[in-house]
């Protein structure tokens, strides 16, 4: 796969190990690259470890009493394996955790000022914030009200925008259309694919709608059971046929009424 | 509010659960409003609509959690306005939360056997004299949970904590401690939620057997059109509070108003 | 070694829900249960005397404590004044005339009664709150303790209590004392880990857990937080009355200060939230510790011939009281009970390392 | 009706009771940034007292020079509090926090007193205790001096959660994680919380000090902070200036007319049915935050 | 040899509340046993002074008493009153003496029903009833206009004299007024601003330590006249320090020690032992009055000890112990306390005290030793030990 990609990648994970709690193995052996510029898709069922994997890029581990217990994380050339989160963030990754962590007694406006880092001036933070708020109209209107009483979608949006005012190269999001109406999933991801094509900035997606997140990415990774078990690019992937019966589905039609109640174990865990 | 008595309807003869003029408003905001529908026996009842439309708040007037301002909610021709949920629960409805509410302080079994807290009688003398009291209850109770536990394939996880679960099984478990409680009507707010599409089949399939074999009406929310238009036999279309279409899910998919509200170019 | 998993098969229901499913577990608790009978024959006087029985007693109470707290997720900090009611009303009813065996209940349900008034601060607030709640319904206690000479006997707040009486038996001796709090103590932990595997225990930490989601399971938050109040202050009570029966011989409103009801708290919280191994050991470490330091930093202090401040002596004790209830949360948060266990599941698949399905 | 002695009464309190906010302006401040409960803030309050003590009366330092130093010291030992003791504990369950702070508070107690030893001594501010008048009202100027310092401290930390920093600890207080994620740094953010906090602490030990007496008695206002504390919202600075001085004034003219009624000692009953009933009322105080919980 | 030493438990509160006064009682009774072994003993037999910390705590008091029970004490004192409550009944039960000087029960000088408890030394109610006497005897002789406050901790130990109070007051036909300040008496603002609306002659003070020095401060707010204001007996060199030596002047005292380092057995402490250095403790402490309270307590329990052995003999017993300090006559310790008459239905030896006033330096006696109103003080005594009994 190497031989795809042209230039040095920004991100690359090497044979990655995580342990939580010291004994719980949650990933075993995780390898992926970011290109430079391009969006990444990650796969995979329930517990597959997809934000085990984003947890430990973004140094976000420790909080949750885990660690990475072999293999290295490159960033831009330099090892961050062992570095703080927020020193990673200062480096330009950031990380948007599934689940719309927004903080909610704060307004969006000052959500997105908890998030600018300390060197940034007043003027240029208040250039980002009108950047934000020029991707996301929706926000602007619900600036100055508490941002907990914000719909699911529109804090959705928040936290996307949080992660922007950080200036990350690599923006990581976990299933960011997580319980969103398909439509709002439609303009989220449109408005990821603008921002990775207007500012270059490169993509890492966790996503369990597979349809829609292979739309918008060039490659995707595969994890099961705390591997990669597969991975090419976008089309590759949508032309592989486990991955269209157990992620795409067979269109609108699926009739669950046919499922079977054992059904076919996957062809890559066998 | 109307009397307790005198609520029998002629047009919801027969319907397991029926809301009617539902309204409900946290502070200014009308969250929801005008609502009727009729759920009949062994129904699969699909309910969508763009986020904050209401549909959480309308489960939440259903089981008393946030009782309507307006309107009348009946559960087999009972009224059971504003009931507090531990009493909507003992009259048979049960649900599943979007956020997931399991008791991480505990296993998967003990979880699910939770769900049999109103087919058992808990109290301190009994707890003190176990063995004379409620050791015979608890083994009753057991063997019903572990029907359901076969029957949802947890039979490998019954011992372990919720806490360190995959969302997918959690989501199951929670599907079975409100199986066990043996509810006429069973509420699921987006049980598919960050599943891929195979887990969904899962699901979905977990849903028609509980119907099935266990003859459960369900209310169901998702965000998922397959699942909706898959499995339900009819639904129902909300935007800002109000009710914008319902009946059969195919034809409903195609109202206008639904495919800009709601559905939007995309279609999955 | 001792402690096996493998091997050990359930085949039905009732083996399944036992208390202890490992043998060696059964074992062990069988030990110490005869240890318990045994000790006023094997344990000189002073330690049965002035350190058992107290360790007896104070767990019962932590115990009660823990329901609420650990269980019922509670927080509590006006406990000692509850087991004051227990005590007061004892041993009034005592005095009156009243046989101890109903002394006792009439203590316990007075308690209860005045608990559950606790409870219906727990009905509107939680965590922190309810935390400062309680600790203000404390400090309404003490006063009223402390200004009604009616119920604490007098201008000197101190009421004698009668001759422990059980049974038609006056009780008098060491070991007869010994042996009613040792009978108390036992009751108790039976009752907590029946709790442990009944639909009640479920219920308690399920509104621990999310009272919305108990809620619509059929679980009445309301009730059954009244009832952890209740039944918490029964033993709460019973065991204040006790304390002063067997070991004070003498209620006076310092008993039942709010240290000791931070004391309590300290207990259960060292000892492990919910854990009745945790309290047995939190309460050896928090009542026994001071006295211990005291003994090891005054002897060390003249042995080495230092002309150690005795105020300095004095406060020495103290700080590593806050230390070591600092320390144990720093190195176990779910306290002395998850040390415990830790120890346990070690022992339990050694000498191989860890064992994960 | 003795209006004077009323109006007297109700000064006397709403300046008491000033002195009450600089304590509880102390808890505030911590969870206002990290969502604890401080309840070690009388041990800091206690080891603030000390230290300058220590500095003006056992090395000789002018009081000029002994406060600041002070405050370096104290802010030092908030940074030390949260590296040692708190750190660990992020996101653990508010009764094991709670367990926590009172073990420091303990322990805090016990080694200040260990090193200084129970005696009472005294703090000279130089403050004159002859009386102050306005009108007919007799005022304490150390009273005034006291709530001068508070006012001061309230305008500063107002300010202070203007500023991008301030935002920063609000953001911490709501969710660790998500400001792990937006590379805050909750660890700092939280220790700069206990570091300003056991300034404050300091503050108020000096004042409290030279009205009572150095001891350890400066740990009993606890009580009457956490009061002023959880009736002004516990995480409203402003709140805790308003709630100080409304629990003075009525702790003061309400034990005036309580104490004959009851044979004396109503304060601490009032202090403590006013917590119960704001608790019961109004959870989150006059000024405090909601909580958003949602189903 | 061990077995001939002559042990005193000291069960003190030396972490929490009364800190103000164990360390210095503790170091006097550590120096006046050195002095007394130096010297032979008593009667050769060498005194031992135990020193436990019990933090106020009564389940750690009792630890201690049991475990120096075991370690062959029989002779007690605990200096804090809850603890000493809790001990009570088990003393009175295992027959062993306990010395209970100055906090307690009151009315546990009836030595008829405290058999084993020996509160040498005026009760509180003694104190205030001598104090009345004393504010008569300054109003001429008549105390009907006269107006009396009383301003006390709200706690046992400041309510322990309002009873008294009430019986002197319709007595005497004098007005007594109540100012309740809260623990731990920091707060006074308001009792002070009631004061100065009442005018009263005199303020009779049921403080502790720092509660002084803010009345003090409150005095001088409200322009309340320092000489009317009569401090219990526990009011320290500590205290006038931290009120100021010159402000101070003219606040009087009860006591029934005598204050200063001229009392003799003071003197001889200081010129024996810490002139060299080699004094129990801090000389800090020893300038102290609280240091000559020690020593009255001790000097009278050394005093019986001698006693007991010279009459009955050696091993000393509670009960040879018992009959030599009820045989104590007329002990004043060489002029550090005043003269006690200890006897078996009185235990307190006489209650007298005497009123000092400060001048700036020191403590000037105002009257002479002496108890007032043993009569009714005696009533209140009687009637509330009745409700005690050992079962
Ligand atoms: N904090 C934790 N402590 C212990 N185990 C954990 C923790 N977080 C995750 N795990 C375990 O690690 C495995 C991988 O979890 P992870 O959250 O990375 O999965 P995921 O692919 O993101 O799944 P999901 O679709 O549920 O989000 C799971 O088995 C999970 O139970
Ligand atoms: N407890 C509450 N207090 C105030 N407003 C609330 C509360 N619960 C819900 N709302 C508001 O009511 C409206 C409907 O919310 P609801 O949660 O029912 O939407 P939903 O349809 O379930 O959305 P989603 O698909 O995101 O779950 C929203 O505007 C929401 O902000
Ligand atoms: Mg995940
Ligand atoms: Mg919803």
């Amino acid at each position: 796969m190497q031989d795809k990609v042209e230039a040095q990648p920004i991100l690359s994970m090497n044979s990655v190990e995580v342990l939580y709690d010291n004994v719980m193995l949650a990933i075993k052996g995780v390898s992926v690259q970011v290109p430079k510029g391009e969006m990444i898709a990650l796969l995979g069922s329930n517990g597959a470890g997809k934000s085990t994997t984003l947890k430990a890029i973004s140094g976000l581990l420790k909080a949750e009493r885990g660690r990475v217990s072999r293999g290295e994380i490159k960033f831009e050339g330099t090892d961050i394996t062992d570095m703080l989160a927020q020193n990673r963030v200062a480096q330009g990754i950031c990380h948007v955790i599934e689940g719309r962590r927004v903080f909610e007694h704060l307004t969006p406006e000052e959500n997105l000022t908890a998030a600018a880092p300390s060197g940034m001036s007043r003027s240029a933070l208040n250039v980002e914030k009108e950047k934000i708020y020029n991707y996301f109209p929706r926000l602007a209107e619900r600036r100055n009200s508490l941002s907990g009483y914000l719909s699911g979608g529109e804090q959705q949006m928040l936290a996307i925008g949080r992660a922007l005012v950080t200036q990350p190269k690599l923006l990581m999001l976990d299933e960011p259309s997580l319980g969103l109406a398909p439509f709002l999933v439609a303009e989220i991801f449109g408005i990821l694919q603008k921002i990775n094509k207007e500012d270059g900035m490169s993509v890492l997606l966790v996503e369990q709608n597979a349809l829609a997140a292979l739309e918008i990415v060039s490659e995707g990774y595969l994890i099961e059971n705390g591997r990669v078990v597969m991975n090419g690019t976008a089309e590759a992937l949508k032309a592989n046929s486990d991955i269209q019966e157990f992620y795409l589905g067979a269109g609108e039609g699926t009739d669950f009424h046919n499922v079977k109640h054992y059904s076919r174990r996957k062809r890559w865990l066998s | 509010m109307t009397d307790k008595r005198e609520t029998k309807s002629h047009a919801d003869d027969g319907a397991i659960l029926a809301c009617s003029g539902i309204e409900r408003r946290f502070g200014g905001i009308v969250a929801v409003t005008g609502v009727d529908f009729v759920i009949h026996p062994k129904e699969i009842f699909g309910l969508v609509g763009p986020n904050g439309s209401g549909k959480t708040t309308l489960t939440n007037a259903i089981t008393g959690f946030y009782p309507p301002n307006v309107g009348t909610v009946r559960l087999a021709g009972n009224d059971i306005t504003g009931t507090a949920p531990h009493k909507v629960a003992k009259l048979g409805v049960a649900r599943t939360f979007q956020n997931l509410a399991l008791f991480n302080g505990m296993s998967v079994l003990d979880n699910i056997l939770l769900g049999r807290h109103i087919h058992m009688n808990p109290g301190v003398l009994r707890t003190a004299l176990y063995w004379w009291a409620a050791q015979r209850e608890e083994i009753e109770n057991r063997k019903v949970v572990e029907e359901v536990i076969e029957f949802l394939q947890l039979e490998s996880i019954r011992h372990e904590m919720v806490d360190g679960l995959p969302i997918g099984l959690k989501k199951r478990v929670e599907l079975a401690r409100a199986l066990v409680a043996e509810p006429q009507m069973l509420i699921l707010d987006e049980p598919m939620a960050g599943m891929n599409q195979e887990e969904k089949g899962y699901m979905s399939r977990f849903i028609l057997d509980a119907r099935a074999e266990r003859g459960v009406s369900v209310l169901l929310i998702e965000h998922h059109m397959d699942v909706i238009i898959g499995i339900c036999d009819r639904m129902l279309a909300l935007n800002y509070g109000e009710m914008i279409a319902s009946g059969i899910p195919r034809e409903v998919v195609k109202d206008p108003r639904v495919i800009e509200a709601y559905v939007g170019g995309a279609h999955d | 070694m001792f402690y096996r998993l493998s091997g050990v098969h359930h085949a039905n229901y009732v083996s399944d829900s036992r208390i202890f499913k490992v043998p060696a577990d059964r074992n062990l608790a069988v030990f110490v249960l005869l240890f318990g009978l045994a000790a006023p024959f094997i344990v000189p006087s002073l330690y049965l005397n002035s350190y058992m029985l107290p360790w007896l007693i104070w767990t019962a109470a932590a115990l009660g404590l823990n329901l609420v707290t650990g269980w019922a997720g509670q927080l509590h900090l006006g406990y000692a004044a509850v087991m004051a009611v227990g005590a007061y009303a004892s041993i009034h009813a005592a005095r009156f005339g009243i046989p101890w065996e109903f002394a006792l209940i009439i203590g316990g349900l007075a308690s209860s009664v005045i608990g559950s008034l606790f409870a219906f601060a727990a009905l509107r607030v939680k965590g922190l709150y309810l935390a400062l709640t309680t600790l203000a319904m404390q400090f309404v206690m003490d006063w009223v303790l402390t200004h009604s000479p009616a119920i604490t006997g007098g201008s000197h707040a101190s009421l004698q209590s009668p001759t422990l009486a059980l049974l038609g038996q006056d009780i008098t001796s060491d070991t007869g004392y010994y042996y009613v709090a040792f009978g108390w103590c036992v009751l108790v932990t039976i009752f907590m880990l029946n709790l442990k595997r009944t639909g009640l225990g479920r219920a308690l930490v399920a509104v621990r857990e999310k009272d919305f989601a108990a809620a619509i399971l059929g679980v009445n938050s309301f009730y059954y937080k009244i009832l952890a109040f209740a039944t918490s202050s029964f033993i709460a009570g019973v065991s204040g009355a006790l304390l002063v029966a067997t070991f004070f011989f003498l209620a006076a409103p310092e008993q039942f200060s709010v240290a000791v009801s931070i004391q309590v708290l300290a207990m259960v919280i060292v000892g492990g939230l919910g854990s009745i191994i945790g309290s047995y050991l939190g309460v050896a470490l928090i009542l026994l510790v001071p006295g211990i330091v005291n003994g090891i930093v005054s002897g060390g202090s003249q042995s080495l011939g230092m002309q150690i401040n005795v105020e300095t002596l004095a406060h020495i004790p103290n700080a590593v009281y806050g230390a070591l209830i600092v320390i144990i949360l720093l190195i176990e948060p779910l306290g002395l009970g998850k040390l415990y266990g830790n120890i346990r599941d070690y022992l339990m698949v050694w000498p191989f390392d860890q064992l994960r399905k | 009706m003795d209006w004077i002695f009323l109006s007297e009464l109700a000064i006397n309190g709403a300046l008491t009771g000033l002195l009450y906010s600089l304590f509880a302006i102390g808890l505030v401040l911590i969870y206002k940034a990290s969502s604890v409960p401080n309840l070690a803030q009388a041990g800091l309050t206690m080891v603030g007292a000390y230290v300058v003590l220590a500095l003006a009366r056992d090395l000789g330092l002018p009081l000029w020079l002994a406060i600041p130093i002070g405050a370096v010291i104290m802010f030092g030992l908030g940074f030390g509090i949260e590296r040692v003791a708190l750190r660990r504990l992020a996101g653990r369950p508010v009764v094991m926090i709670l367990m926590m702070t009172l073990g420091l508070d303990i322990f805090l107690r016990g080694t200040t007193l260990a090193i200084w030893g129970g005696t009472s001594r005294s703090m000279e501010l130089g403050v004159s205790y002859d009386p102050l008048f306005l009108g007919d009202i007799f005022i304490s100027r150390i009273h005034v001096v006291g709530a001068a310092v508070a006012i001061g401290l309230f305008v500063a930390f107002m300010l202070f959660f203007r500023t991008r920093t301030g935002i920063k600890l609000r953001a911490i207080a709501d969710d660790y994680m998500a400001s792990w994620s937006v590379g805050i740094s909750v660890e700092r953010g939280v220790g700069l919380s206990w570091a300003l906090a056991s300034v404050v602490a300091m503050a108020a030990g000096v004042i409290w000090g030279e009205i009572q007496g150095v001891d350890q008695a400066l740990s009993l206002l606890l009580l009457k902070g956490l009061t002023v504390a959880v009736l002004g919202g516990l995480d409203s600075i402003l709140g805790a200036v308003v709630a100080g001085i409304l629990l003075g004034i009525i702790e003061n003219v309400g034990a005036d007319f309580l104490d004959p009624l009851v044979g004396g000692g109503s304060r601490e009953l009032i202090v403590a049915a006013v917590l119960i009933l704001t608790v019961m009322i109004r959870p989150h105080g006059l000024f405090g935050r909601h909580d958003i919980e949602r189903v | 040899q061990s077995e001939e030493t002559i042990k005193f438990g000291l069960c003190f509160d030396l972490s929490k509340s009364y800190t103000f006064v164990t360390p210095q009682v503790a170091q006097a009774a550590q120096d006046l046993a050195m002095y007394t072994n130096d010297n032979g003993g008593i009667e050769g037999h060498p005194i031992e002074i135990i020193v436990r910390d019990h933090g106020n705590e009564p389940q750690r008091g009792v630890e201690c008493y049991e475990q120096l029970k075991r370690d062959g004490v029989f002779i007690f004192n605990f200096m804090s009153t809850p603890v000493t409550n809790a001990v009570l009944p088990r003393a009175m039960n295992d027959e062993n003496i306990l010395m209970q000087s100055f906090v307690g029960r009151g009315d546990a000088v009836d030595g008829e029903v405290f058999e084993w408890v020996f509160p040498v030394g005026p009760t509180y109610w003694q104190q205030a009833a001598n104090d009345v006497a004393f504010i008569k005897d300054q109003l001429d002789g008549d105390l009907s206009d006269a107006k009396i406050g009383f301003i006390y901790l709200d706690y046992p130990f400041g309510q322990e004299p309002i009873e008294i109070l009430r019986t002197l007051s319709e007595r005497e036909g004098f007005e007594l007024e109540l100012y309740p300040v809260p623990l731990p008496g920091s707060d006074q603002s308001s009792a002070w601003s009631s004061i100065r609306r009442d005018q009263p002659d005199y303020v009779i003070s049921w403080l502790l330590a720092g509660g002084h020095v803010v009345a003090s401060k409150e005095m001088r707010r409200n322009r309340f006249p320092i000489d009317r204001y009569i401090a219990v007996n526990w009011f320290n060199e500590v205290d006038i320090s931290n009120i100021g030596a010159e402000e101070a002047t003219g606040i009087l005292r009860g006591t029934n020690v005598a204050g200063g380092q001229e009392v003799p057995i003071v003197r001889l402490m200081l010129d024996t032992y810490y002139a060299d250095g080699n004094g129990s403790g801090p000389e800090s402490l020893v300038r102290d009055v609280y240091y000559n309270t020690g020593m009255a307590m001790f000097s009278t329990a050394f005093e019986a000890a001698r006693i007991a052995v010279a009459e009955d003999g050696w091993p000393l017993t509670p009960e040879s112990m018992k009959t030599a300090y009820e045989s104590l006559s007329g002990f004043d310790g060489d002029g550090v306390m005043a003269p006690v008459t200890v006897t078996p239905e009185d235990h307190g030896g006489g209650g007298k005290t005497r009123i000092e006033q400060w001048d700036g330096e020191n403590w000037v006696p105002l009257t002479d030793w002496s108890a007032d109103y043993l009569d009714i003080v005696w009533e209140v005594i009687k009637e509330s030990s009745e409700s005690f009994s050992v079962e």
